[in-house]
């Protein structure tokens, strides 16, 4: 189990920067998705996982999952959501300025300064 | 007995069939296809939910199951619209 | 419990919220509430300052939950200095943007600015590390918004990059923090401290690299080479006032790295950890901003690069994890922190309709004032005397006194390439005649300049009493070295 | 003026009885909450609710939920044998057009709805006044006995309901 | 009165020079003129004490714990400089008054000059190295300005960074030398460093100081190899020139191998750098102003050669060398102040600067004449003028000093450069105003009015009256200057006539001679010389630095060439060896908690996450299939966290994830549906080894730490076992949302209200006049959109839907604290119902009927939030402070009322309106790009 | 918990696993995008419904109390399918399916799937 989620972790990890490496504007949001589902399920796995786990708190219950790194991941959610609604716009904004889909290359650095 | 295995099987099907809709949505030809094989992935999703619920005796994810029901929906219908009019909100 | 102390969040929260709800379209009102919120912060911090020299550190327990388990604030001196750098900063820049009109370029810039004022002052306060990344993420979407107002092409594409960094960090800041969780089973920065004392050896490797991944995250915002490359873009690309507030924002990573790296350096798992990747990567930052003056083409960009070099100086004082050295490196904060600002401002003024373009060869196009005003933020920057800079630059190469063959020959290399630099651009922008394609001088906008003066002014009073102001950084920087202050004021269970 | 506090009475009751079956367990304040609910709810959208359908024989809408439920189990069978037995080439696919003669929009939607969910028909579009529906069968031999099907059995049940 | 008010009075003289400039130009000067002479006169009446050997000090602490303190000290070395630096400093605003046209800023002017004034007295008063070193760089500021006071030449401007970047660069050296001089004398003031001559010559850190220091004196006093830059700084008003670059700044490095003498003189490192520096400075710098032909080029390379005399004798390290330099250091600043004011009335009067344009000059400018003749023969060395005095010391120091045992090398270099002096001298004469009157001078010549030539003649006439009777005029100030220099008390004799016995007086003569052997074969030496491969250091310099700043810029523009995918690979690189190298740095002992053994339906949900993530990766770039995939990978996550019992993360992952689709979508309705290809095969591969190696760390690091059982109790504990009693509440995770940390909750929807507006005002800014907006307009709608807008059947539908999901959402609100759910995930189901109701109705149908507007509801929830917090201050309470009841109300059953529930509520409004303001806007865009123009 | 109740609860568990097996199956062997639409719109509904009523029943033996919560996922399923279903429809109609294929309707209006929107000129 441990190794199913240690990998979707890397996985996700991978996929998402390999995607921002794209260096186009959707594939850089999409890739920040997927690094934020990577993040969201490593924190929780911080806790340490088991199925069965009670979550809620019930007298009966063999144990609980971890509650606070659940609180932390639905804070990271949360942000995450709200930052990524951001940077849509701001790929949009960029696109409709530039006419250009890049993410790299914004302008050049180079030119002329003698005197 | 009878029940567990029972139960094992109901959900050994909707597993198969959640990867039966995957290879749909990886080998479709058209994008309905594709949203329709997700949506199917969500319906399939939902009975594994509420199967697991019946396995666990446990009844704390039938509000997901219920989001999932609502969000499928709606997102097949915005992937839809984009398809049919671009803007999902006219 | 000191009520005062969850004020300079709570303040600016209120009256942001109170104009989305109330006044999202008069601007006299907007500016109104800016006003009221920007001087009552700036009271605030000043009260705060003198608290925090009276007793060693105040916690501020939110929800009445103690600590661990719940969220805490801590002021001590260290944080009320960064409340107060923060808030003088901000009301300079915010009255700076109002009368240049900046406010009026977009939509929403009050709101905006005061929550960048909350982030700011909640990752200053508190004492919880899974609080400091909300509040990382406060400021930096407020930043976002800033950094973005006004629009235009060059902007909003660099505001893409700046964003997409930015998360990046911020994802690693997640990971590094579950894994402190996962291995500690804590999140007050505190207990932190106090659980690492005692941690067992096989836990080692992982706290380390959980806390070398933070350090990452603050060397993202601290634009420590190689992590850096956000920057520059950025800051050219930002509006002049909020390229000025960012001065700032560069510092929260410093100021994350002193907070933090006191807290843990003792520990026998972390002990010189965060040390020995700093000094070689701020000897870096040092070369990288000090070359990038001298081959910038733009004035922001080269004042970018200036910001960037003097994190370099900041990060190598840090590195250095002395007492002494964490003195100096808040003092170069504080000065640095002003002279950039009022550079960002200088260079609004000097290139105020195409500032991201060629302006070295276009001749002189500002008054006399500006070039004077300029020289003199110039001169600071650059570590030259009389100002702070000079001194700032001096109490670095004494605490780093114990490698001064490299340290001292990098921090004076790097301030002779500044000098250069600056030479080269101020005798272009102020002395060349201007040419048929100059754009006219714009008019001296004098509350612009007073603003400007104003900083420049704090970097005087910075220079004339850099002898109290070092002798309280000292005591600020013995405490933050043995932090038993900083960690009883939590009232850890089963800590005395 | 009860017209203005329950501008869809039916909506209100549906909406009580369904907080109660969420809540799951009967009790009294769950009842005041659920009337509390049954009223400010539709109030909260009755902006998004112009005009209230006539439901002229609303009780015949048990039997007519208890017909389409028997059909939709019926007529699966029927379409499980087609997916699993009958070779994808024999599957004789046809488009109908189904003429409708009820009046009211929801009563169309209604019929449309249940046209997808009985099985081997799906209303795959409609005119935009709603009356023609363009339904899809996955094996209908006899198009014809579809749609004459489709009208006897659930459309005339439907303008019972409503009109 | 106290030294440091006479320090900071140049100061005040330059604000006041600025400010006066409103009254007029004579104001001006007049007022700088007065500031110099107070502080003159207040110079006066500690010389008494001075004289005695009694060091006059005044301290002011600054900066105790760095040793840097405002402490002045006035004694015999400083005493002779401060005497220079105002006296001449009078002369020259004096000349300067006639010098300026009125097209000049005065103003600008006299307050460069003072703050000049004020930086270089400020060196010589300094008992406190780091102040010392404050003055030094002031000096090279202010001297920066001075240069490039005519701002609008570019020599101006470029002799002006180029003394900045010597001596600027020299004045970080010498603050390296000071620094290591301070720590190894363990006090950074004077007073105390020259009495550890032992301790400081025993280090090992002496050389390094030593050669540090040198550098800085070098650099500003134009010590060869570093001298170039001053013939450069010679486009400054010829003012500038007298007082800065003969009289004063170019003495300032002599003056810090002056103070530094007793400490660092008297080894054979000083020896040898110093004395050969000063030997080799004195005849290059002799040698290039015989052939140069603008007048202000010879004097400026005759002032290097100068200043190469004196470092020579500094350099020998005797008394007699200290007596000889500081008594040249005074006859050349005479002669020299005087020979530049010179060259200046000529400039103006005859309208140029070039030698050859002039010649006859003798009977048509009388009075110029007969001041340069005398101050240029002082400075060949004539007697009776002063000149003499020290040019004999000099050959008298050198005829004993042996180089490496070598009697003859200092004896013969000294007197080849005194005839080297000699014979410029003569030809600066001769070729000036001898020979035949001329018809094309530049102008016509004349004598200038009596204002312009004073200065110069009081100058002259110290030349003279030094001369004849030295020790009456300059006796006392020399004596305790050298008694300062050496540390121990001198009394010299100085006197034009030593007897026939005296070496010296044989080498002058032989230096007379050989003078006017090189005048009379002046233009063949000359006609040599230009035909000599002498590199320009002027152009090496320059090319130096263009190298360098090109240099800097090439790199710079490569390093940040905006490229994004290099920043975060190399982002991603650092991070992951650093993690690697903090794990390999400590002990891991692997994990120890036991594997939860792998079931079929978490290894089918795993397989489906892996194979949709590899199919997102290879068909990104179809964008739509992207976000479909994307959803997918939502979808598993959520049935993961669902399995995994999480149940609010899965609520909150399902929901958040379709708002992120629809947004996505919207966004993608404007932006280009396909990808490009990004990037070489070789880039693909970098790439994939970058992301992988992040991926595999990323895995390693989970898997690791899932197996390693916690050191310590985790705080949840507390959580779980406070829930209850202490927030209210049975769903853990909630109250910690709501209650133990809810004031990271608090951060969390500010986020998300800022986003909000964040959103409007791009939006805003993309909507209005621009190429954004005209971008929008011109783009083409849709391929083209199909069907209906809003067809009949969802309309309809969804009027029964939505009560039902808002009714859903107001129960998820509900039961949050005890049961999965609550504010957050409520806002999003009430946020998806209005989607819903939006996608079936349209935007405008619904802007009419639409009750409140989402501005203020996110403004509602902001401050609904902050004020449950608040309201606990009411109750003595911490901000956020949660309070719970349970409340009785027959019929009723007990029910819970719980201030958290509050919060909650501001969580949800806050939600609720800022993903409905974020999306609403977002699709207004979309709108205007179907409207068209 | 008596046979009859194990064994009626097996049966529909084993019912609704194979019929959303086949709902997924006939996606992949259906051979017309319009046919595919049919298998998962009906009988993946069915299986999910079976499987929510077989909880359901689960629920009412073991705990003794009705649990409604699935029947109103299951409403919410079938209320929405038929949306799905027509969207999907349109989808197809409006980009995979020639427009010849598709009889008139006969009146003189035009299908609304077809019809231009006034508002938006076709390029
Ligand atoms: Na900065
Ligand atoms: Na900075």
């Amino acid at each position: 189990m441990e190794i199913l989620i240690a990998s979707s972790v890397g996985v996700l990890t991978a996929a998402g920067l390999y995607l921002m490496l794209r260096a186009q504007t959707f594939p850089v949001i999409l890739g920040l998705s997927l690094l934020s589902y990577a993040v969201n399920i490593f924190i929780f796995a911080a806790g340490r996982v088991a199925p069965g786990m009670a979550p809620i708190l019930d007298p009966a219950a063999i144990g609980y999952v971890d509650p606070l790194p659940q609180a932390l991941v639905l804070t990271a959610i949360v942000i995450s959501f709200g930052m990524t609604a951001v940077i849509v716009i701001m790929a949009l904004g960029a696109y409709l300025n530039s006419g250009d889909d890049d993410v790299d290359a914004a302008g050049s650095d180079i030119s002329g300064g003698a005197g | 007995m009878i029940l567990s295995a029972a139960l094992s099987f109901a959900i050994g099907c909707f597993a198969l069939a959640l990867l039966l809709n995957l290879i749909r949505l990886l080998t479709a030809t058209t994008l309905p296809d594709r949203i329709l094989a997700v949506d199917t992935m969500v319906v399939n999703v939902i009975a594994l939910i509420v199967l697991y619920g019946v396995k666990s005796s446990s009844a704390v994810n039938f509000e997901a199951a219920m989001l999932f029901a609502m969000t499928g929906f709606i997102s097949t219908v915005a992937f839809c619209r984009y398809i049919l009019r671009g803007q999902v909100i006219e | 419990m000191n009520h005062l102390i969850i004020a300079p969040i709570v303040l600016p929260a209120v009256l942001a919220g109170l104009i989305v709800l109330l006044a999202r379209r008069a601007m006299l009102a907007q500016r109104l509430i800016g006003a009221v919120a920007l001087l009552a912060l700036l009271g605030l911090s000043v009260v705060l300052l003198r608290q925090s020299g009276e007793i060693p550190a105040q916690a501020y327990f939110l929800g009445n939950w103690p600590a661990p388990f719940g969220i805490v604030l801590v002021l001590d001196r260290l944080s009320a200095l960064m409340l107060v750098l923060t808030a003088g900063l901000a009301a300079v820049i915010w009255a700076y943007a109002v009368v240049t009109g900046w406010d009026r370029r977009g939509r929403h810039f009050h709101t905006l600015f005061l929550f960048q004022m909350m982030g700011l002052n909640g990752a200053f306060l508190t004492g919880d590390a899974f609080n400091l990344f909300v509040f990382f993420e406060v400021l930096l979407i407020a930043s976002y918004g800033l950094m973005v107002h006004g629009g235009g092409t060059a902007r909003v594409r660099a505001g893409v990059q700046y964003v997409a960094f930015n998360l990046l960090g911020s994802t690693l800041f997640l990971f590094g923090l579950a894994a402190i969780y996962s291995v500690t089973g804590t999140l007050n920065m505190a207990d932190l401290a106090v659980k690492l004392a005692v941690l067992p050896p096989g836990d080692a490797a992982l706290i380390r690299v959980a806390f070398a991944l933070l350090l990452m995250v603050f060397a993202i915002k601290g634009a420590l080479v190689p992590l850096h490359f956000w920057l520059p873009g950025t800051y050219a690309a930002a509006p002049g006032p909020v390229a000025a507030l960012f001065a700032v924002m560069t510092k929260v990573g410093a100021y994350a790295m002193i907070r933090l790296g006191t807290l843990i350096v003792t520990a026998p798992a972390t002990e010189g950890l965060w040390q020995a990747y700093l000094t070689p990567a701020a000897l870096c930052t040092m070369a990288v901003g000090a070359v990038g003056v001298l081959g910038s083409h733009s004035l922001p960009r080269m004042v970018a690069f200036a910001g960037i070099g003097s994190m370099g100086v900041v990060f190598l004082a840090i590195g250095a994890g002395t007492p002494q050295a964490t003195s100096a490196a808040l003092y170069y904060m504080v000065h640095s922190t002003l002279a950039t600002a009022a550079l960002f401002l200088l260079a609004d003024m000097i290139t105020p309709a195409q500032g991201r373009d060629d302006v070295q060869g276009r001749g002189a196009a500002a008054s006399g004032v500006m070039a004077a005003l300029f020289m003199a933020a110039a001169i600071a920057m650059a570590g030259m005397p009389p100002l702070s800079g000079f001194v700032a630059k001096l109490l670095v190469l004494d605490a780093l006194r114990d490698k001064a063959a490299l340290m001292w020959s990098a921090v004076l290399l790097a301030s002779l390439l500044t000098i250069l630099g600056f030479a080269r651009t101020g005798s272009r922008l102020f002395w060349k005649p201007p040419t048929d394609v100059s754009p006219a001088p714009a008019p001296d906008n004098p509350g612009a300049i007073a603003a400007v003066v104003a900083l420049l002014a704090a970097i005087v009073g910075l220079t004339v009493f850099a002898g109290p102001i070092t002798a309280w950084l000292d005591m600020t920087a013995q405490a933050l070295h043995l932090p038993t202050g900083y960690i009883a004021a939590n009232a850890l269970p089963g800590v005395p | 003026m009860i017209r203005k506090i329950f501008p869809h009475p039916c909506l209100s009751a549906l909406l009580a009885v369904t907080w109660m079956l969420l809540v799951n367990r009967f009790a009294i304040g769950s009842l005041v909450l659920a009337a509390v609910l049954g009223t400010v709810i539709p109030l909260m959208t009755a902006n998004y609710w112009p005009g209230r359908p006539r439901l002229t024989r609303p009780w015949a809408m048990v039997p007519y939920v208890a017909l389409v439920l028997w059909d939709v189990i019926l007529a699966n069978i029927q379409v499980a044998r087609i997916i699993l037995f009958l070779p994808p080439d024999q599957i004789k696919s046809a488009w109908i057009v189904v003429p409708v003669d009820l009046a009211s929009a929801e009563a169309i939607t209604l019929l449309a709805g249940t046209i997808t969910m009985t099985p081997g028909t799906l209303t795959a579009d409609m005119t935009a006044d709603g009356r023609v529906l363009l339904v899809h069968a996955l094996h209908a031999p006899d198009p014809q006995a579809v749609r004459d099907d489709i009208k006897s059995r659930y459309e005339s049940r439907l303008k019972r309901i409503f009109e | 009165m106290s030294l440091a008010l006479i320090a900071a009075l140049p100061f005040l003289g330059a604000l006041l020079a600025g400010l006066t400039i409103r009254f007029g130009r004579t104001a001006s000067a007049a007022s700088a003129f007065a500031v110099t002479a107070v502080a003159l006169g207040l110079i006066v009446p500690h010389i008494p004490d001075v004289l005695q050997g009694k060091a006059v000090q005044t301290q002011i602490v600054w900066l105790p714990s760095l040793g840097m303190n405002a402490n002045f000290m006035l004694d015999g070395l400083g005493l002779l400089f401060a005497i220079l630096i105002l006296g001449i400093g009078l002369l020259i605003i004096l000349y300067a008054g006639f010098y300026l046209s009125a097209k000049d800023d005065w103003g600008r002017f006299f307050s460069y000059l003072m703050l000049f004034q004020g930086a270089m007295l400020g060196i010589v008063l300094s008992d406190n190295i780091l102040l010392l070193l404050v003055f030094w760089e002031l000096t090279a500021l202010s001297s920066f300005l001075l240069i490039g006071y005519w701002s609008h030449l570019p020599q101006s401007r470029r002799g002006a960074r180029m003394a900045l970047a010597v001596t600027g660069s020299g004045g970080l050296a010498l603050i390296a030398g000071m620094l290591i001089l301070g720590q190894v004398a363990g006090s950074y003031d004077l007073s105390v460093i020259v009495t550890q001559k032992a301790t400081i010559q025993a280090s090992v850190w002496y050389l390094p100081a030593l050669i540090l220091i040198l550098v800085g004196a070098f650099t500003k006093s134009a010590q060869f190899p570093f001298h170039f830059w001053l013939p450069h700084a010679m486009a400054a008003p010829t003012p500038v020139s007298a007082y800065l670059h003969s009289a004063t700044m170019v003495k300032a490095g002599l003056f810090i191998l002056a103070r530094f003498w007793p400490v660092l003189a008297g080894t054979e490192a000083w020896f040898m750098i110093v004395a050969s520096t000063g030997l080799v400075t004195m005849i290059w710098g002799a040698v290039v102003a015989l052939f140069k032909h603008d007048l202000k080029a010879i004097l400026a390379y005759s002032t290097i050669s100068h200043l190469g005399l004196i470092t020579f004798l500094l350099g020998l390290g005797t008394t007699a060398g200290a007596v000889a330099a500081v008594l040249h250091i005074l006859c050349h600043a005479s002669f020299k102040a005087a020979l530049f004011m010179s060259a200046g009335i000529l400039d103006h009067a005859a309208g140029s600067r070039d030698m050859r344009a002039f010649g006859g000059l003798r009977r048509l400018m009388p009075i110029t004449f007969g001041l340069t003749l005398l101050a240029t023969l002082s400075m060949a060395g004539l007697p009776p003028l002063n000149g003499f005095l020290s040019k004999e010391m000099m050959l008298e120091v050198a005829s004993h000093t042996a180089w490496r045992g070598n009697t003859w090398l200092v004896p013969g270099f000294a007197t080849f450069a005194a005839m080297l002096s000699v014979g410029y001298c003569l030809r600066y004469v001769a070729h000036l105003f001898f020979g035949p009157v001329r018809r094309d001078y530049p102008a016509p010549p004349h004598d200038p009015a009596f204002g312009m030539w004073l200065a110069p003649a009081l100058l002259v006439a110290v030349v003279v009256v030094m001369g004849l009777a030295p020790m009456t005029i300059a006796g006392w100030l020399i004596d305790s200057a050298a008694s300062a220099v050496t540390g121990t008390p001198v009394q010299t004799t100085i006197k034009l006539w030593h007897g026939w016995q005296n070496p010296a007086l044989y080498l002058s003569a032989l230096a007379f001679g050989g003078g006017f052997v090189i005048l009379g074969g002046w233009s063949r030496l000359s006609g040599a010389w230009q035909s000599l491969p002498i590199p320009d250091a002027k152009q090496a310099f320059d090319a130096g630095l263009g190298a360098l700043t090109a240099l800097a810029q090439s790199v710079t523009a490569a390093l940040h060439s905006h490229s994004f995918s290099r920043a975060i690979s190399i982002a991603t690189v650092t991070i992951c060896a650093v993690g690697l190298l903090a794990f390999t740095g400590a002990d891991h002992s692997a994990g120890t908690l036991p594997a939860t053994p792998i079931q079929a339906v978490p290894a089918a949900l795993w397989l489906l996450l892996i194979a949709t993530l590899c199919a997102s990766v290879a068909l990104h770039r179809d964008r739509m299939i992207a976000v479909l995939l994307i959803g997918v990978v939502g979808l598993i996550i959520s049935v993961g966290f669902a399995y995994l019992s999480a149940p609010d993360l899965a609520l909150t992952q399902i929901t958040v994830e379709v708002v992120t689709v629809v947004l996505l979508l919207l966004a993608l309705n404007i932006l280009p549906k396909h990808s490009g290809p990004a990037g070489s095969r070789a880039r693909h591969l970098r790439d994939i080894a970058v992301a992988g190696a992040a991926g595999i760390g990323a895995a390693a690091l989970c898997y690791a730490l899932m197996l390693r059982a916690p050191a310590f109790a985790p705080i949840s504990a507390f959580h779980l076992a406070q829930s209850k009693s202490g927030a209210g509440g049975t769903n853990a995770v909630n109250t910690i949302i709501v209650d133990f940390r809810g004031y990271d909750t608090y951060g969390e929807i500010i986020v998300l209200g800022i986003a909000a507006l964040l959103i409007i005002a791009l939006i805003d800014g993309l909507l209005a006049p621009g190429p954004a907006r005209d971008r929008i307009l011109a783009r083409l709608p849709h391929a083209n959109p199909t069907g209906e807008a809003h067809p009949m059947m969802m309309q309809v539908a969804t009027r029964l839907i939505l009560p039902f999901a808002l009714m859903i959402g107001i129960y998820i609100y509900l039961r949050g604290h005890n049961l999965p759910g609550g504010g957050f995930v409520a806002g999003l189901v009430f946020a998806i119902a209005l989607v819903m109701q939006y996608m079936a109705s349209g935007q405008e149908w619904m802007q009419h009927r639409k009750r409140l507007n989402y501005h203020t509801i996110l403004g509602a929830g902001v401050l609904i939030a902050s004020a449950t917090g608040l309201g606990s201050w009411f109750a003595g309470r911490p901000f956020l402070t949660s309070n719970y009841a349970y409340v009785s109300l027959p019929p009723l059953e007990v029910f819970e009322l719980a201030t958290a529930s509050l919060f909650d509520l501001g969580v949800f409004l806050c939600v609720l309106g800022a993903v409905m303001l974020i999306l609403e806007s977002l699709s207004k865009l979309g709108l205007a790009a179907r409207k068209g123009p | 918990m008596s046979v009859v109740a194990e064994l009626v609860i097996a049966a529909l568990l084993g019912v609704g696993g194979l019929f959303g097996l086949i709902g997924s199956y006939g996606l992949l062997r259906l051979r017309e995008p319009m046919q595919r639409l049919h298998a998962p719109t009906k009988a993946t509904t069915v299986g999910v419904g079976t499987a929510l009523i077989a909880s359901a029943l689960d629920l009412v033996w073991v705990t003794g109390a009705v649990s409604w919560h699935e029947v109103l996922v299951a409403v919410f399923l079938f209320l929405t399918a038929p949306l799905t279903a027509l969207y999907l429809a349109k989808a197809h109609l409006g980009r995979t399916i020639n427009r010849n294929e598709v009889p008139p309707t006969g009146t003189g209006a035009d299908w609304a799937g077809f019809e231009a929107t006034p508002d938006t000129p076709k390029p």
